[in-house]
């Protein structure tokens, strides 16, 4: 079964956002996206311990423990960039002034229920940070996630079984198989790794699934 | 004449008793009061509730306050770090309560406190485990849950420059909670890197106006290393 | 490329249909944009509702647009002043709707709504003659009203300086209601003295990020008189 | 009878306000106060319109416009004053961080009640700017007015019959005859005009007073 690497579905992400767009990329596989953002487009990165305007990382040696983005690594400004206070930072993500947010996940539902801040392990310290804020935080909600988990289950899912994060929250889901809308209508695939059916990643997927009107070429 | 500076850290949190709410400013170490923690530790209060985004790094700073077991409870949103080692087994021996909150609502219902406002509608957190037996409702067809303010009798801040009245202006993402922490405590206490002449802050940039603020001590220190490679 | 800034003030209030909530900011004339006022007056939309500190001051600017009968409700906190006298006698005629709003509750659910806040608890009005007919609640003993965001279609806002990406700083008490208005508003038209090149601004002393506003314009005019004599 | 001048009414509330402390000077009589401030004594003036540490009016000819108090006069920094937005400074004031706010009234009910924004007539155009906030403002609300209105009637009274700007929030009443403190037990007369009876004063103000324990002399 062919699969889109890491780098193809952070490339597939970064090509969805417009030129001018405020994104906010969260930890883990979304901060890849940042590697692949259009050299055409002007797109400011948002961070949400106060900075507006992230640029990449610095060259080594240059690090300043002061400047750091949410996952706590060291980042840079670019010029134009700004910084702000916590209150102001998560305002901006609660008053839907984001235009995109890239989250991981553990599971989707079809109803765009968001599961990725807790295992649900009973001997799981719990810890949430800014999940719950980003789920909501902007005016585009994509979740980035294997399609399947290691043991062969589905990660989309007709109801999360994990605890979820935000509840009808996100708009497109990315994953090494498939780009899918979550929609009113239920959930069309939008994009499919060359090879892949629709009837077997409704199979992978285990709930179901349409073409999203008019299907775009893979 | 009003003068907040005093000379030392000791002397910046004498007082402070047993059972108070501190709030520590800080984004893992970016922003934390490292020196104003340990004056803390040596003063010897105990019995404290600490507010802050995580729940320590490493054995410093807020990780050395719950190693000494000073703390009998933490309201903060990301205890679980890489390092977070001291908190993880206090945790998972029960001798230290969480209250966990999502990192929004933290830090507006700091800023609430600090505001007078008694409480506020927020979407985050609506129909998740962390809004279990709070009061909803639907505005304008968006749910939201009710939050309540979070006050503290000390705030323990980080900033990079201060005036005698308190003035305060911070550094890059160092700034973080310390602007909201200033707002929401009986007696905030900055430590600063420098401590300059009154006028000499431009009045359009300063951050935490010094109302706020009741001490101030100068902490020439170098700042701590970043410690890479945890998740907010 | 990301460039906010419009050539002329009546390219960068274009499109604002009839019917629309508009937050223009100044607190008297400080901070009024007029020159965005004007071009609005030009551009023609009319059953405006305005919301603004005042109702308009002598015969310009947000009283210009009054006096055009543009608009047919405003929400403000402080309509009656000594040189309000093209509000009050459309006021006495019946024909100007009025919403009163304690200046720091219109400041508060102005951020309110540019902060994703649903709803929130004030003390200030309760057991007014302002706070009658709303849900109250005594929260630790203290009684709060609740209050509502107020959300716009634009807000029309006067700053000092802008760059392309639309980051703002104001002058002095001109700031007033710019920022808190610049967030609350679907579109907000920042008009500026002066712009400048991208990274001139201090990332540290920047007021409104550029993420809250959608076009910026240079009006490089002296700035209006005061207006002495007035009460707030 | 004697009464206390307006100059002398500034000077009493500008005794009492301490070194250090943050206040905010109402428009009207309690804006004389800002000239009666012990030379001693560092005391920041703040007005609700975005600005901690106001200092005097400017020289003729030195006016900004963009420098304005809430009375929407010309006004001064002081080095060390800080410019700050409309939902900061009024959360300055709601939040209970301003020590003392002097506010005028046309009515103090003997519970603490403040009127004074709002005469009740029924074609006056309503306005009440931040006259409500003011009166919730401050760690210590206080009021100086004149004692009785023109006609005679007490400013003092049982309840308040104009419309009222908020409820038991004054602490202390600086008028022309006395200074009176609001408490639990009721209103007590902390000092009086030479020559002033307690009786006398109770006559003219048409309510219960005793005097404040222990009494200083006038």
């Amino acid at each position: 079964m062919q699969k889109f690497t890491r780098d193809q579905m952070a490339t597939l992400v970064a090509n969805d956002i417009p030129d001018g767009a405020c994104v906010n990329l969260g930890i883990g596989l979304p901060t890849l996206v940042a590697n692949h953002l259009p050299g055409d487009r002007e797109i400011l990165l948002h961070s949400e311990n106060g900075l507006l305007g992230m640029g990449p990382a610095p060259a080594p040696g240059q690090a300043d423990p002061d400047l750091i983005n949410a996952g706590k690594q060291p980042v840079t400004l670019l010029p134009g960039g700004a910084y702000f206070h916590h209150a102001d930072s998560f305002a901006m993500m609660r008053g839907g002034h984001l235009d995109f947010c890239v989250l991981g996940a553990f599971q989707v539902s079809v109803r765009g229920d968001l599961a990725n801040w807790h295992t649900g392990a009973p001997d799981a310290i719990p810890a949430v940070g800014g999940a719950m804020d980003l789920a909501l935080g902007a005016k585009r909600v994509v979740v980035m996630m294997e399609h399947l988990t290691k043991s062969g289950e589905s990660k989309i899912v007709e109801r999360c079984t994990y605890p979820v994060t935000g509840l009808n929250c996100v708009d497109r889901v990315y994953t090494d198989l498939a780009v899918l809308d979550i929609t009113p209508r239920g959930v069309e695939v939008v994009r499919m790794t060359e090879g892949m059916t629709l009837s077997e990643l409704a199979r992978l997927s285990g709930v179901a699934l349409t073409l999203a009107p008019p299907p775009r070429p893979a | 004449m009003i003068d907040k500076i005093v000379a030392t850290t000791i002397a910046a949190v004498a007082g402070i008793e047993d059972g108070s709410t501190i709030m520590i400013g800080g984004f893992g170490t970016a922003g934390m009061p490292v020196e104003l923690i340990d004056a803390l530790l040596a003063q010897g209060a105990r019995d404290l509730t600490i507010v802050n985004n995580n729940a320590g790094n490493g054995e410093t700073g807020v990780a050395a306050l719950l190693k000494a077991r000073r703390v009998k409870k933490i309201i903060c949103s990301f205890p679980r770090q890489v390092d977070s080692q001291v908190f993880d087994a206090l945790y998972r021996a029960g001798d230290i309560e969480l209250e966990l909150v999502p990192q929004g609502n933290l830090a507006e219902r700091i800023r609430a406190a600090g505001a007078g406002i008694g409480g506020f509608f927020t979407p985050t957190g609506y129909g998740t485990l962390l809004a279990e037996g709070k009061e909803t409702r639907e505005i304008d067809g968006r749910h939201y849950v009710l939050e309540s303010p979070i006050r503290a009798d000390y705030a323990l801040v980080k900033a990079e420059r201060a005036d005698r009245w308190g003035n305060l202006v911070y550094r890059k993402t160092a700034r973080n909670f310390g602007p909201v922490m200033a707002t929401a405590a009986r007696c905030t206490i900055a430590q600063v890197r420098e401590v300059v002449a009154l006028g000499a802050l431009d009045p359009e940039a300063i951050v935490t106006p010094g109302l706020f603020v009741k001490r101030v001590v100068e902490v020439a220190s170098a700042t701590p290393l970043a410690t890479p490679g945890a998740a907010a």
